[in-house]
């Protein structure tokens, strides 16, 4: 299932705050230079959820297979 | 002395409000009038944030800025908000990386890299607002670098003396080195 | 780029960006509310959320239900009027510290006696937030706060204290921290009949953390991290293990009368007379 | 059919007057003088299926009132001069988040504890300023136990069709006054109910007045509409909005409602003002002194007349206007230091004497005061 | 000894010229745009040994500070509107039982929760008719940073005086503004302080007025005094008189200690009004509008003036009086949607003609705007 | 004919007799509060009553000391300015059940919280006598009164529960009966240096008595004599014999940093740092 | 018809409230305008209960009683309060016990044993009011004993009826029986 | 000691109410027709005081015999 997950960044949405950095547990996310959210290495992702949980800001997320249609 | 009317503007934490105060509170020690008030808003809060100062010889009346003399935007936000319909002859301070998407309306425009000049030469992000006091200082020409420097080290926390005499130089260099 | 399913659901997608400060984990527990209203598949339309006035109660305007936005305060009497005159819709309490325990704490103490069938949320971030940092009922003693100088000499309120002692029904505290317990409280407190309240720590970097040197959001957030512990664990931790630790878990769970049904017997039984 | 003709208490009649609106919920803690209102309601709203809650002070009151309206029940809150005090900064919000709400007043000696079971009239100009910022203010004020049966279904009626909070002001002696009252039939007097919003409609901007609305529909909680509810300024969307332009707006919309329709808010009894050459203006219980004493100058042969403020606010500034260019002498009678009497002033521009007559410790006037007082007027003594 | 000049905001003027008068108490509870005021408090008052204390509420916070000032501490509470209308209650409470106290209402844009962070004065008639009752007010309001300093001075000195609440109606302009102020120096301003029961002495009439007396000498906890205090209506002796008659001699005493020293309390600026044709009558931070809009219409020969309210509350009945002998026509400017306006209205009569201008939108009047208006009156289109 | 010394001493015997109904327990309550002043050889000139509004809090009229009738609910926090502006004075609290836990209950657990030293004495008769009989926060579920003409639905508080949730360090219920015991927990309270609370059971036959059918005054004290037992044997008593019965005795007694204590510490660190 | 002013005064418990409302009642019963108003007060506790009716055949202005057509006194304290400056033709009831100590200003007066007519007559204390409301009646002429009773059983408690009638029954007499 | 204090009855501050009647152990007190105490058998008075810590209306007390001076 989870592989059927996508790990999406509104970035217009992040205020750069560094959470989802800090907490998602396999080191797939940055901060860039302009201070805000970057998927730096997608493969590390294990579609925990995590980062949605505690982003404050709802500008990262998992978005499930179906939604695509 | 004609009035001044200065409006500072930027982000929250860049400290504009302090940069007004220190303005006046070197005017007053000059011995001229002088006048600080901001914006408040829960929109301050990520947005953009206003401080505006007067500066005359006389009693200061009207305490909000009407034709800004000099308008200083530290952010696009700022930008978008305040830099139009500005009076002919204002002096507009930008900070590089601010694109403009209003017509100004006046042709007095200083690009300085402000931003960028606090974290690279000074070292120290949060004191963009003493470079941009020292730029509208020499822009101006309001105050001796002495004067400035003295309304500056009243005001900042003890220990950043040195950091913020910097500031001041570059500031005061960023003027200098530019080109119109 | 469009927000996730759970934005698009419940919130007012075209009010966000919301308002609070990077860091500030109020849009954390919002989240977390919408997401125990999802997992119960509750109808949004006889969902009311409620707030008082400060930061967490600028919440509602983003949410996707019947909301209002009232005075500092009064959020719980406002729900109260609306809970009496509708008991079939499910009432949310969206508050802060302040709000809830300062101003508004005559109002939560006799909800809770009263056991309506309310769901109370503290956006719990132990200060003033809207105003500025002045130290609320909650503030740490010693810590500080723009009108806590020297340090703060008042003893805080453990909220689901004072809530159990004026008769609340469900009483439990999450963190911001720890999501996904949070969100299983809330769950648990909604679905509660009777006057639950969710103690929900939240994190205001921007006065609360700057005043007391606490860092940034993350830093907080770690601090939530390493410091609160489930009470589960914490009751079987050894004495010297404890000191400095906070807690979260559910405190208190009761069955009693809830007060609309107990006012529906009324009517019953004098329609039932006539 | 025939009325049923009974002994009435004024407190009573503003609830059997609420019931007669549809009044469904009530929320308040309990004060001498208007305690009744409470205990009646008690007693008689389950018995249709409404709802009573003794709340742990007035703020709560007001403010589980105002909930209940917005999830859409007819509300009602009932108070005397402290607990009034208390309830100011809710009353704004009503005001300003427009939600109908009728706020009983049972006025008492004052200021702060006063005496509390004396009569008074003095809570008249907090009743349109006791709350911070600029807000419109309807409220009426009955003389007679009748009058608050009817006044009370009007409060209602106008609540619902301006989306505004209302005030019934009474006091002591009318809401403790038993007096011979025809109760009306139903369908006897007209019962306003709000406009809602369309079931299962999400409106974008529910706060926009559509063609023919006087005030935009209300949503009801449960019926689909999931509205926002604010005190803070709104737009139309209903979401706050820091734009000084759209405060104007707003506020400008919250006056207009209420101003341009002051003919139809705005109720006076004029009696024996045809010929008079000096005119009493007044309101609530201080009219039935009036009356008697308007009765007995006119039996002496004394052109007397009297204008009473059945809504006092807005105030009959056209039909005092007009008494100012028919008489020369205004008296205002009131049982309070000199409240109304400066609204009259302000009114009357000088066009007219104007002179406050009444004490504020709880004493009614007595008749012959008045008469004596327009005597000495005559005489040129006063 | 030279005074020292600096650049002090609005709410600090107000904390350091509370701390100037003595004051060593501060209750209340945050709300922008006053919490400067609590905030410096908190700062500077344990370090002459005064106390602050940040209360549950507003309601809180006046109770405690009237508490205080009973015990013998000059007190003050601040807040702005929302709070202001929770206050009430007690504010009544203190005119009633005679207690000093300086309650600050830094205003905002309202009604209800409303601007927060927008200036308006539109709590100007709540000022004076907030509470129930009938109780008469003394409010002040500021138009600079060092007037603000001033005036705190003088409310405490006219709480003191007349033992009674006395208002700071400031705003958020002038709270938030930051001014070149000339700080004045001890012994510059004069101070007052209560007057005192002689120390163990317990008086039997401790409300009665001793010759000499505006009003009678206030006890002091713990000097051995042991009066009573309340806010029902009490005799000389200071316990509750039900008597209606008493209640009439007590109503008339709180009212003239007030109204029987108006040239005291009354303070008002003239500005070019001698030859004056038209007129502004105005008070705190719109008086600045004012005073660039008169040097405006100065400068183009027109010949505009000001009478700006210092005192607010009770109004210079006398000098707008005055004024309406003088002019023509009077513009009142206040940041509202008409209130103040009512008030010249009622004491000029129809002696000259009165016109509100303003908005409670949270937008500041310009200069310019004013400037227009007086051009298009001499014009004869407005 | 004269009043005793303690009548003479302690209180202002022009006002009396008092305004009290006939069995009214308030005026045994009062009595007991001067008679533990008297025993703790208080000086009345350093002594502050300060009460709200109720007939109980009719009281401090007629106590010879420095006294304070105040507003509904408020005493408590008037209380607070009064203590803070002059911590040598002993400040007790005279309050009704509805004066302080409904109207007043935001600022009795804020005291409570802050441990401000001021002895608070709830004259607790569960019901408002003042304005005739409305229910109460303590009246009992499914006792009548005005506003409860079909039974009261809420469940009442335990103020001694709700204070000491909140943070009270002294909690004790005495009865008008058990006069003895209430003068000692009275006399207990006021040495107590921090936040102390005496529920002092009372009883209104005028108005609760007569819509309970609860009999006259002297029916009232008897169920008093008969229902109530100190807890200290109630704790000893078989599960079984527990059932209906009301306990009376000391709850709760803790040391802790006393709010105006604290806060001198303040000036003292700030002048010495001068 | 004359307008017609009770006052009827005794102590809290004694009820006269109810009989100002059967009065008022009963008159309105027969067509004629009424009102009730009664003295609230912490005083009211223990002290003076004061009562008053009007009745009249028009609407009823005034609603306090200025000239007393009638005054009836239960207790010492109320007789002290009300009993004097009463007009020149006024009836005057006090219970027997009451000794008067000002002048009443009426020489109208009726002293009759009603309290201890209720008492041991009626045997409930507590229908002095009913048996003050016969008197009363009795002498007024107001209404028919049917019209009286109809009006007292629909405000007594179901149970009561004999008792009451009983009641009205001896304040009848008490007046047939009065020598003035 | 208890003997020299003495047994007083402030009638006029009586209110009727019967609590010293009730509680006294030694029914030293009775009710009067006029509602009122009245110390109808002082001998048996053992002057435990409880009808002066129970009296609402401070009516009854013992009074102490050097009060007496
Ligand atoms: C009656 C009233 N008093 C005070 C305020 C000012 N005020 C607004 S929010 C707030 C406190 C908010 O604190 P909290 O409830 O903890 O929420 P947070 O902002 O921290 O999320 C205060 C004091 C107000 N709006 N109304
Ligand atoms: C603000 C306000 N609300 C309501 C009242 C009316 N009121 C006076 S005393 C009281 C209740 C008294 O009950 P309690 O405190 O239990 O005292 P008791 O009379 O029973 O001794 C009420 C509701 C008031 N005076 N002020
Ligand atoms: S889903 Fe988990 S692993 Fe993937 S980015 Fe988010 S936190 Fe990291
Ligand atoms: S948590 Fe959200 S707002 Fe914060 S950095 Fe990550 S994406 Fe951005
Ligand atoms: S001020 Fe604090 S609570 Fe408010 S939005 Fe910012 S971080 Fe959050
Ligand atoms: S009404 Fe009740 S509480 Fe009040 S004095 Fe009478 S018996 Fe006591
Ligand atoms: S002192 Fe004791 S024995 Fe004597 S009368 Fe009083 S209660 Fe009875
Ligand atoms: S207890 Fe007191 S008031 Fe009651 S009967 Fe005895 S003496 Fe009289
Ligand atoms: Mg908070
Ligand atoms: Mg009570």
């Amino acid at each position: 299932m989870s592989d059927q997950k996508q790990l999406v960044l509104k970035r217009e949405w992040c205020k750069g705050c560094g959470i989802c950095v800090a907490f998602c547990p396999t080191k797939v996310l940055i901060m860039d230079t302009d201070y805000k959210c970057t998927i730096a290495n997608i493969d590390a992702c294990i579609k925990c959820g995590l980062c949605e949980l505690r982003c404050p800001d709802y500008a990262i997320y998992l978005k499930e297979a179906q939604d695509e249609q | 002395m004609k009035q001044l009317e200065l409006r500072l503007t930027g982000s929250g934490g860049q400290g504009v409000i302090m940069l007004g105060v220190i303005l006046a509170e070197a005017a007053i020690k000059k011995g001229h009038f002088a006048i600080q008030s901001q914006s408040y808003g829960p929109e301050a809060r990520g947005g953009a944030s206003k401080c505006e100062v007067i500066i005359g010889s006389e009693t200061i009346d009207y305490p909000k800025v009407q034709q800004p003399t000099l308008l200083l935007a530290l952010t696009q936000i700022a930008a978008d908000k305040y830099a139009q319909n500005l009076p002919q002859d204002a002096v507009l301070i930008i900070d590089d990386s601010i694109e403009l998407i209003n017509d100004p309306g006046t042709e007095n425009i200083y690009r300085l890299p402000i931003l960028v000049t606090a974290r690279d030469v000074v070292r120290k992000e949060l004191t963009a607002n003493i470079v941009s006091l020292a730029a509208i200082n020499q822009i101006l020409g309001l105050f001796s670098k002495e004067e400035l420097l003295e309304a500056v080290l009243q005001r900042v926390p003890k220990g950043t003396e040195i950091l913020n005499q910097r500031a001041v130089e570059a500031g005061i260099e960023l003027v200098q080195n530019h080109v119109g | 780029m469009e927000p996730s399913k759970l934005i698009q659901e419940y919130f007012r997608d075209a009010n966000l960006p919301h308002i609070w400060c990077p860091g500030c984990s109020h849009g954390i527990v919002t989240r977390a509310i919408t997401k125990a209203i999802d997992e119960l598949g509750m109808d949004k339309d006889n969902t009311v959320i409620v707030s008082g006035i400060g930061c967490s109660s600028r919440a509602p305007g983003y949410m996707a239900f019947n909301t209002v936005h009232t005075t500092h305060g009064r959020a719980i009497a406002f729900a109260t009027g609306i809970k009496m005159s509708k008991p079939e819709l499910d009432v949310i309490v969206i508050t802060g510290d302040g709000d809830a325990s300062a101003i508004g704490g005559n109002h939560l103490i006799h909800a809770a006696r009263r056991n309506i069938d309310l769901t109370v949320i503290v956006f719990n971030n132990n200060i003033y937030g809207m105003t500025g940092g002045q130290y609320s009922p909650t503030t740490p003693t010693d810590a500080f706060g723009t009108t806590a100088p020297y340090g703060n000499i008042d003893q805080p309120f453990d909220i689901l204290k004072l809530a159990e002692g004026a008769g609340a029904t469900y009483t439990a505290r999450g963190t911001a921290y720890h999501t996904k317990q949070l969100i299983s409280y809330i769950s648990k407190a909604i679905k509660h009949k009777g006057f639950s309240i969710v103690d929900a720590i939240s994190v205001c970097p921007t006065y609360y953390g700057r005043r007391n040197k606490s860092g940034s959001g993350v830093q907080m957030m770690v601090w939530l991290k390493d410091n609160y512990v489930d009470v589960k664990v914490y009751d079987k931790l050894p004495e010297e293990k404890r000191a400095g630790k906070f807690v979260y878990g559910e405190f208190y769970e009761q069955e009693r009368p809830e007060y609309t049904a107990e006012y529906q017997k009324i009517i019953d039984r004098l329609r039932g007379e006539v | 059919m025939s009325n049923k003709i009974t002994l009435m208490q004024g407190n009573e009649a503003c609830v059997q007057g609420a019931l007669y609106a549809g009044y469904r919920f009530y929320a308040g803690y309990p004060i001498t003088p208007s305690t009744e209102i409470a205990e009646l309601s008690a007693t008689e709203l389950p018995k249709v299926g409404g709802k009573f809650i003794q709340m742990e002070d007035e703020i709560g009151g007001i403010a589980a009132a105002i909930g209940a309206s917005i999830a859409g029940t007819k509300s009602m809150t009932a108070t005397s001069g402290p607990g009034f005090s208390l309830k100011q900064e809710n009353i704004g919000y009503a005001a300003m988040a427009q939600i109908p709400l009728v706020i009983v007043n049972v006025m008492r000696g004052g200021p702060s504890t006063g005496l509390p079971t004396q009569s008074a009239q003095a809570d008249i100009m907090q009743a349109k300023y006791g709350s911070h910022g600029d807000y419109p203010m309807i409220a009426l004020s009955p003389m007679s136990v009748r009058e608050t049966f009817d006044l009370t279904v009007r409060c209602f009626n106008l609540a619902e069709k301006y989306r505004t909070p209302v005030m019934l002001m009474t006091d002591e002696v009318i809401g403790h006054l038993r007096e011979r009252v025809v109760v009306p039939e139903p369908g006897e007097l007209e019962i306003i109910n709000r406009t809602t919003s369309e079931a299962g409609v999400l409106r974008p901007r529910p706060y926009e007045k559509q063609p023919g609305e006087i005030v935009p529909a209300m949503s009801v909680f449960g019926d689909g509409n999931r509205a926002h509810t604010t005190g803070l300024f709104y737009n139309e969307t209903g979401f706050p909005s820091n734009s000084t332009d759209n405060a104007k707006i707003m506020l400008e919309r919250i006056f207009n409602k209420v101003y341009d329709n002051v003919d139809d808010i705005v109720q006076v009894e004029e009696f024996e003002l045809d010929d008079a050459e000096i005119a009493f203006v007044t309101f609530g219980s201080t009219s039935r002194v009036v009356k008697a004493a308007v009765k007995a100058l006119r039996a002496e042969g004394i052109k007397a007349g009297m204008l009473r403020a059945i809504t006092i606010w807005p105030s009959p500034e056209k039909q005092i206007r007009e008494l100012a260019q028919k008489v020369d002498h205004i008296i205002v009678a009131e049982q309070n230091m000199g409240q109304y009497v400066r609204e009259v002033q302000r009114i009357v521009e000088g066009q007219a004497r104007v002179q406050h007559y009444g004490r504020g410790n709880g004493d009614l006037i007595k008749p012959q005061e008045l008469v004596a007082l327009v005597k000495e007027v005559e005489h040129g003594t006063k």
